[in-house]
């Protein structure tokens, strides 16, 4: 089982989930982060100073799936969560991390059965 | 009169008021990274309409022209002769139309420019989250300076409508919130829906407002500041001791209160819970619906044009939708469908024949009166008649004329803002400010 | 005099700004979940009580009928006779009992009637954040139906407290803010705590409301709406020049000043550090209490006055949490506690005999006049009597009639939303709105 | 006159309801952590004015004093004698310098209380997110106890400057928006910057305010609000049927129309985006720019007026924060600088030789009139000199006063907070309080 | 050692740090998250049309803890955060990932001692 | 590759982002969370009652790191998140998580290329 932590630009989040949902992942969690990597952010300001907003607001996702499930997964994510052909800086990243158990606290139930 | 004097005077400072609340509510419904940029155009709007209204609006509005097209002969910046107080056959000066006011002239011209100024902001509700903060102001400036004014000179300026019709318009159903309804219309019909409103598949997407807080506190101190619009549009209280601007106080409070009811009411029904939007868009339908017959028709009357008004705005918000006239606050809806109506409902609900009867209000021009009596009260169609020339003339004048001010200022300096800028919100592409720092907002908003 | 009608008005509207500042302070003091919910019902419940006061309310509360129990002489849809402004002899009419006041007749109705909207907008606050939107809309009509007009005539309808008892409430402490105070308890008590308000362990657990910013804003509005309320209740400027309207606002201002400093300096003391919530319920608990004594005393008493209601509030906010009566907003500790008190300080704190004063001032009735001497200022007690009596007839009537609507409503349309629903909170159960959508709310709001 | 009463009253509750505006800007501009520290202030801040300007303030401004340097012989709790509104001749009484107004004591009473509160407030933003909340309260109580009354002794009480100078203050320029101005200017220079808000690099950093609708709020309240501050301050309507309030509120107006316009675009030019901010900011420095010769000056002229001031604000906050000396809201700029350029102006654009015109107008004292003639229309330097010695005047009272005041309570209270206070926010520290509870606030806010 | 993630209703949160502390857990971090999963989303409307709202508020807790306290936790977190006896839809799930080192920032303390 | 989780005070952003960037670490991802931890929270009053807040406001930092960067990483966020010399409590953690696998959503390139 592994937990893949992607990184998205917010407005690519209802194509994500319309890939995701393509290949049959149909649960995930949705958290609000800011990133800060190679694109750079914009200038605000704010009575004649100016405010550099290098933070920029990212969605991230987090969606545990048992092993078969991690490539059509990242697949479905570069697909919803690419600008264009190219795709542009600052479209993110994707983290695969091992993951030992799972639990659904509603039964109980471990393992690739409580995914 | 100094009583008449204090009148005005409070009253225009409530209908200034109305500056914030327009202002709220427009921004209560639309994003949040949309608010510093509705602020700032609500803000200065009236800034822009001071300065157009002041330089050439209420030249062209009131200067000499009986029955004409347009009022002005000559004078501008209120440099006209004038000698109020003075009234009647006392009254010397270009500005005759309202000679019939015994208020100084700049108390008459404080009045007339918060007007002006409610006019100039319902525009920039239908037309927000996406126009160009530069493009708003300067349609603003052009709306206090020569829209507004024209169609405001036919129907309170002694103009053609006023004189060879005898259309009436009280408070301004017609020469205020249809004016502005228009000009909206065409501006969100120029600029067409935001990005992600109206869904490839057909389906209309709900953009929900950020902050219904302050739709709430915008929509409240609109009706405070309708007790300024309407009841100070008698003028005066001291020829009758205040019983017309009493009546009509109480009219348009009964009017929003219906409207309010039966919005909420239809809303339910149709949507299947009180949507709280709905709810102070139906007030607001009332308030206007009332507006132009305040101080024609009684309480009743009142209760029944608001009733109307509360549920012609809900199917008229889902009509625009279905046409997909993305207008993000319903100022169509609320000011133009609604100005129409009541428009109209002076051709129906006037209770006796006003022709004639200045000497018993502080209302009327001298030589004219008031309207007929309405459909409802005997006096057949004739009023009906002329209020509908009216709608339909002003329509006729303020459409085209602010499709052009659009068109060219698009050509100009541009109207819309660019997609990317669109997404990310106009507060930093336009103005660089936030909102709410500090709070936390939402992924896609 | 058109200068009568002026201020009426102006009060007036003044006081139905209030409905701005009670929504504002009571969402404020609430959850942001339940925001759009209470906006909503603030919203409706002015539309609601002109309805009803204008159907069937003024009529009850001002019909002839001296000295009666209800002043309804069959009379509906203020259709009575009367030939306001006349006054004093020249009076004919059914409204005899308003007859001392020189201004028209839709101008006392439009100052009744955004009276009438405060008492049904009390109870709001003390039912939040749990209580069914239609339930307490219907309560709302009735309220201004039936409950608040028949005590109103009591009091204010030359009723028999009025009449037998020469029980004297200068704007309303017991005909508007107990009355409104009395529904708010027995909604309160009927409807039970929040959810998670009390702990089984006996704790009480603070619910923080969720916006201080609207509360501020809505206290100031009242603050402000109150110089309407408490002045306006002169009815008139031209009689005394004002003096009498001046005196009015500033005793008013004056209780509100010294009761915000002592509830914070007393929150202080008590809790360790100066809570917002006590300071802004002080300033409300000092304008409530100073509203039946603001035309019969002075600056230094009204300050007086002012300082205890402060010190009261905050005792009262903390029994009736000993008490588990969970009153969100502390409406009950403000408009019923305050307002007992503010009653009884017109038997203490009056300065004179003001028994047949009525030509000096334009507030009495031609055959009454004032209220005698307080207890402190030589006049024993009693005017102080005549008070408790009012007091507790009022309390006597107001209790067991809102019980009884309160029961039929929960029995015909039910009271409070399920458990469930009230976790997740109303504005999703209620209206399906979001009052903030966009920001991120923090996990069990 | 009951016509000249209503008119006060209802303006002074405009300049009360000014206390929302100031509330709302300075806690808008302000990071969300000190919201409630904030609101309390601007809450309170009234109540200790009344206490303080009731007790002894209205003495000591107004108290008999011809020419001299304060007011008071003897008086205090506005127990002096007085029987206005007797007027003129017929005035008996120690406050004479108002001898001239007709309308009831207690009217002068609450418009003076209100402008006192004003000054006071003033202050609030300039040491606003570092100040102690009691620190601050005791301020504002020797601000409207001994600070303003003793320079609005000289100015409107007819002391030293009026008397001997002909110096002239129409609505307050000097009185209140320099007197406040100075004592903040003094606060934030002995409180020191914010923490963080310069760099050690040299650098400024931004500390942007967590609330633009607020501050939207908060600044449309105060431009309606003025129309009570600067028309109001005819304190009559009678005796000219209100021509010159009317004046007077259109040349406030347009000032603010001007202003805006011009901050908004010498922003924009200099800053690259049309901030929200100096908008705001600089309808107030139009506002308070017009506030001094709101009554001696001409439209055209106030439009150039507020032109001037809304340059002059931007300038002076980029000024300020080059001088290190922080002030979150910009109180400094507005109130000071433009209140120093305002009072100058009287000297420059008064239209014409107002000596001795009082029977013309409302406003004025018997003995004395108005002001000369303007530098630019022909009246030479007369006038602007006496304008400069007020100034400098003023100046020279409050700045050590103040000192004194603030740095006597440093030593026995303390004045800032604890640098780990201010860092977490003082609405924890001082108040226990969080003012949006449920909002997810980032990070380092 | 492991990192615990546990998602969970939002009103559940004081039952589970009830639960923990009861087996000696007195350390987590919390996060406000929303959620997609088999759990139906509620209907909002804003001036007649619907909205789907189908992220749903959730809270989720990360803890990190020594192997032994593996099970503890989980069970309690189980315990805390199961709706009635038979659980609910949108209970929710523990992952429990493996976890390489730990670090206190205070102290520089490292492994099990910092956890 | 290692994912590297931080909880940190607040105010230590600036300081600790400072210190990464020394050590050539420019991409990481911020999330607002709230802390329970051994440090006690402060009290809040609403109208005469108090509220024990007792989650306290931190940022939590995630870098997807090479193995290479680990410690150096570790050194950076300590010396720019410590409280003084001594540190303080709620300082705050650090985690480090192994991960698998990495991938850039713009470009799809994977491992230790595309951290
Ligand atoms: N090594 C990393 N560790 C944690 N987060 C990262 C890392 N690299 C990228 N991110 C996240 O991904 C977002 C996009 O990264 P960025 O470098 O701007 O674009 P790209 O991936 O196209 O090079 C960043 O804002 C950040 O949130
Ligand atoms: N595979 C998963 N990956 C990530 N988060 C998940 C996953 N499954 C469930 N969740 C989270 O747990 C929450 C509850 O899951 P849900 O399917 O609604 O209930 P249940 O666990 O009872 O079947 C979801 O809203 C989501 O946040
Ligand atoms: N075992 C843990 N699991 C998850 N988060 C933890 C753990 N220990 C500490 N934290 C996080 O680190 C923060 C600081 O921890 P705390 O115990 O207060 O300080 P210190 O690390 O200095 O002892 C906590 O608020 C919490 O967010």
């Amino acid at each position: 089982m592994k937990l893949i932590i992607a990184i998205i630009q917010p407005n690519k989040l209802e194509a994500v989930k319309q890939a995701l949902s393509d290949v049959e992942v149909f649960r995930l969690t949705v958290l609000d982060v800011q990133g800060f990597g190679r694109q750079r952010g914009h200038a605000e300001a704010y009575r004649g100073h100016e405010i550099a907003v290098n933070l920029l607001r990212k969605v991230q996702l987090q969606i545990a799936v048992n092993d078969d499930f991690v490539e059509p997964t990242i697949a479905a994510i570069v697909k919803g969560g690419r600008s264009g052909d190219e795709g542009e800086i600052g479209d993110g990243k994707i983290f695969v991390l091992p993951m030992d158990e799972c639990v659904r606290i509603r039964t109980g139930e471990r393992g690739i059965e409580a995914i | 009169m100094a009583a008449d004097t204090v009148w005005v005077l409070v009253c225009g400072m409530l209908v200034f008021f109305m500056n914030l609340g327009f202002g709220c509510v427009e921004s209560g419904f639309a994003r949040s990274k949309n608010a510093v940029n509705i602020l700032s155009k609500n803000f200065v709007v009236f800034a822009a309409t001071t300065l157009a209204y002041w330089l050439f609006g209420w030249d062209l509005m009131f200067g000499a022209g009986d029955g004409a097209w347009i009022g002005n002969s000559g004078s501008w910046m209120v440099g006209g002769l004038d000698n109020s107080p003075a009234v009647g056959d006392k009254y010397q000066g270009v500005y005759g139309a309202l000679s019939w006011a015994s208020v100084p002239l700049w108390t008459k011209f404080f009045f007339q420019l918060v007007f002006a100024g409610t006019a100039a902001t319902i525009v920039s509700g239908a037309v927000a989250e996406r126009i160009k903060y530069h493009a708003f102001v300067i349609f603003s400036f052009l709306m206090a300076l020569v829209i507004y004014p024209v169609t405001g000179h036919w129907v309170w300026g002694f103009g053609w409508l006023a004189k060879d019709w005898n259309f009436w318009d009280f408070a301004g159903c017609t020469a205020v919130h249809s004016v502005g309804g228009w000009a909206a219309l065409t501006g969100a019909l120029i600029l067409g829906p935001r990005i992600g409103k109206y869904g490839s598949d057909g389906r209309v997407h709900a953009i929900p407002g950020h902050n219904m807080m302050a739709a709430f506190i915008g929509c409240l101190v609109l009706w405070f500041g309708w007790f300024g619009f309407n009841p100070g549009s008698t003028f005066g209280v001291a020829a009758d001791g205040g019983a017309l601007a009493a009546q009509v106080a109480v009219n348009t409070n009964m009017a929003a209160a219906a409207a309010t009811l039966t919005a909420t009411l239809t809303a339910w029904l149709l949507l299947g819970k009180p949507d709280i939007g709905m709810t102070l868009n139906g007030c607001l339908a009332g308030l206007v619906g009332i507006t132009a017959c305040a101080a024609f028709t009684n309480i009743t009357c009142s209760a029944i044009i608001g009733a109307i008004a509360g549920v012609l705005v809900v199917l008229s918000v889902l009509f625009f939708d279905k046409m997909r006239v993305d207008d993000p606050v319903g100022a169509t809806s609320v000011h133009l469908v609604c100005g129409i109506f009541g428009t109209l409902c002076v051709g129906l609900f006037t209770t006796s024949d006003l022709t004639g009867t200045v000497a018993n209000t502080p209302f009327g021009w001298a030589a004219v009166g008031g309207p007929s009596a309405g459909l409802f009260f005997g006096g057949g169609t004739k009023q009906l008649i002329a209020q509908l020339v009216g709608v339909l003339a002003v329509g006729a004048y303020v459409v085209p004329v602010s499709a052009v001010a659009w068109l060219i200022i698009k050509a100009v300096v541009g109207l819309r803002v660019a997609p990317q800028e669109e997404i990310e919100g106009l507060d930093i592409g336009e103005h660089g400010n936030e909102a709410y720092h500090g709070f936390v907002m939402v992924r896609t908003e």
